[in-house]
């Protein structure tokens, strides 16, 4: 990452498939890895439903997206934050997200979690340290 | 049993569009008549035959026009929406002095007053919206 | 009476305003990001297990399935249909009313 | 109205301006009232707003189509139902709104109040009366 | 900080997100169907009256008139600002997050 | 100061594209600069010259065209969420075989990664939808 990288936060409110908003966000976070910039992504309000496994669109016929959600730790976007209060406002744990890694090129290689669940708290510290937020 | 199906927002950013395909080929599967689909609102966007999504993703406007087709079914685009939102037939285009026109096989434009009859003539009015 | 629901109970009002006015004994269908109000365990559960005291309560499995949602996971008393199940509760019912 | 009329009720759920499901729901009401059915509007949620006085647009540059709604009367759309829940979690009354009315022919032309203000019982009961309910 | 939320607090979890999430100090402004928010005597103005305490909130002049909301309606505290303090709002923050 | 700004919304259906154009225009008389205008998502539907809004009311389309004629303004319309909802222009048209175009004066079509650009080259990104 270059010195002059941006700090760029894509905060993801809602639910996948009622609307595009999560699959064309994702789209620009693909696009967007190959600017070499800090890239990070939240999961906040419906948005955490996103990050839900076992998604399956046949009887609906619409698209899946889910497992592009897959490919994000290829494009270096490993910083995943899931808000813990929503999640649990939602009848949700960790263990019903995807698993996600990305493989830490600082630490030999080694296969590390891309989802980090944070509390309302850490996640306020957060938006405050970026340079561009968006929102979907 | 008569159905009157309104679509009231475009194609993708909403599912009002899938869902409403999906109920109407479910109904007409079923054996039911489809007295007319109306879009209305942003859903006049489901009416441009200028889409071209992406190859693994439905094509919602062909969906559309394929089952009007298949099923005589009445797609009717609501003139003043299509007007607002830029979806014109070779009448409007030649009206408004447009130089092009965008509107898919299969669906018509005409006037708000055949919501009004869908309503009189269908026995269910299912409305499909954000 | 039908009434349909689209929306996520999480983001929008309109369950809430939905169970405010459909009368005792008609039926509800959960659609779209509605059905997210059929999970168990989660902060609307508890106005769900309320509502289905007066209502019949249904959700679209497709919805579901596209969300991850599995069967386990519903308040019991909840019913899945597909949407043929759908044309038929809109069918049976004397009219319909979709909260948009 | 003829014997085979059938009873449209337009719910109106959303405030004007931020959407245009407000001023387009209006324009079916407008056109609907030549089709000689029985027609009622009701004003539920940030509905109520739709009905506020003192609308000015001028500044924002939206077309101002609050007006629109003093034509009813003369369409023979007199009956508007406003949720007294909604007008009052909204800190509004009575006096916030519109002054609309219509000539009743059937009592000597005389001019009537075209709103009337009504709980969720009586809202609840009036939709199932209906044949077709549209929702904006 | 900047916040804005342009959503109505009857309808939308916008705002409740946004004073879950923002941190002491920020500024918000209400703009659009959000400008509901500022209005006195609602069930919402308990939650703005806590708000202000943490937070400088703003109203969009021209949303407020387009929808019929005279200044006297206002929360107190709570300051109009044309798209022009709009401009400067933003300019003058750090950064700027839209609760869509 | 640089600006940015995204819209998310077609004009009419919500209020987005009024407030992006306002904040535009604004931003703009106190001197500031607009680094380009991103149109997203259903945003992009801002872009064709086909519409014929109500003469009574505010023409959106030629607004943002006139706007960047003014203004020498970058009014780019994200090519992936244009083809979903047939946005094109004669490129685009000769490209998947068209025979229509509808873009509208002063807009262009281009990738995603302009918006990234945007994020990178302003100083703040405004954000306008639902």
């Amino acid at each position: 990452m270059g010195n002059g990288a941006k700090k760029f936060m894509y905060v993801n409110r809602r639910a996948p498939y009622g609307t595009i908003y999560a699959l064309e966000g994702l789209e620009v976070v693909l696009i967007g890895a190959a600017f070499d910039q800090d890239v990070c992504m939240a999961f906040v309000d419906d948005g955490v439903f996103q990050l839900k496994k076992g998604q399956d669109t046949n009887e609906s016929n619409m698209k899946n997206f889910s497992p592009t959600y897959r490919a994000l730790g290829d494009y270096d976007v490993n910083k995943l934050y899931v808000e813990k209060e929503s999640l649990e406002q939602r009848g949700m744990s960790e263990d019903d997200l995807l698993e996600l890694t990305y493989e830490d090129e600082e630490d030999d290689y080694k296969e590390k979690p891309s989802i980090r669940i944070v509390n309302k708290e850490e996640l306020a510290d957060l938006m405050e340290q970026q340079d561009v937020i968006l929102n979907y | 049993m008569k159905f009157g199906i309104l679509v009231n927002e475009g194609p993708y950013q909403h599912q009002a569009s899938d869902t409403a395909f999906n109920f109407t080929k479910a109904a007409l599967d079923k054996g039911h008549d489809i007295v007319r689909v109306f879009f209305y609102h942003d859903g006049v966007n489901n009416g441009t035959r200028l889409t071209t999504p992406p190859q693994d993703d439905r094509n919602l406007v062909n969906q559309w026009s394929e089952l009007a087709k298949e099923h005589e079914l009445d797609l009717v685009v609501c003139v003043a929406a299509a007007q607002r939102r830029g979806i014109v037939d070779e009448d409007e285009a030649k009206r408004h002095g447009k130089n092009a026109d965008n509107i898919a096989e299969g669906f018509h434009i005409s006037g708000l007053g055949q919501l009004i009859e869908m309503g009189i003539k269908a026995d269910r009015v299912m409305a499909f919206g954000d | 009476m039908l009434h349909t629901i689209n929306k996520s109970p999480f983001e929008k009002n309109s369950l809430d305003t939905c169970l405010r006015l459909a009368k005792s004994g008609s039926e509800i269908l959960l659609l779209e990001d509605g059905v997210y109000a059929a999970i168990k365990g989660t902060a609307v559960e508890p106005k769900m297990r309320q509502a289905l005291s007066d209502y019949t309560v249904y959700a679209l499995g497709p919805d579901l399935k596209a969300r991850g949602i599995e069967e386990d996971r519903l308040i019991d008393g909840i019913e899945v249909v597909g949407y043929d199940g759908f044309v038929d509760l809109a069918a049976n019912s004397d009219r319909v009313q979709s909260w948009l």
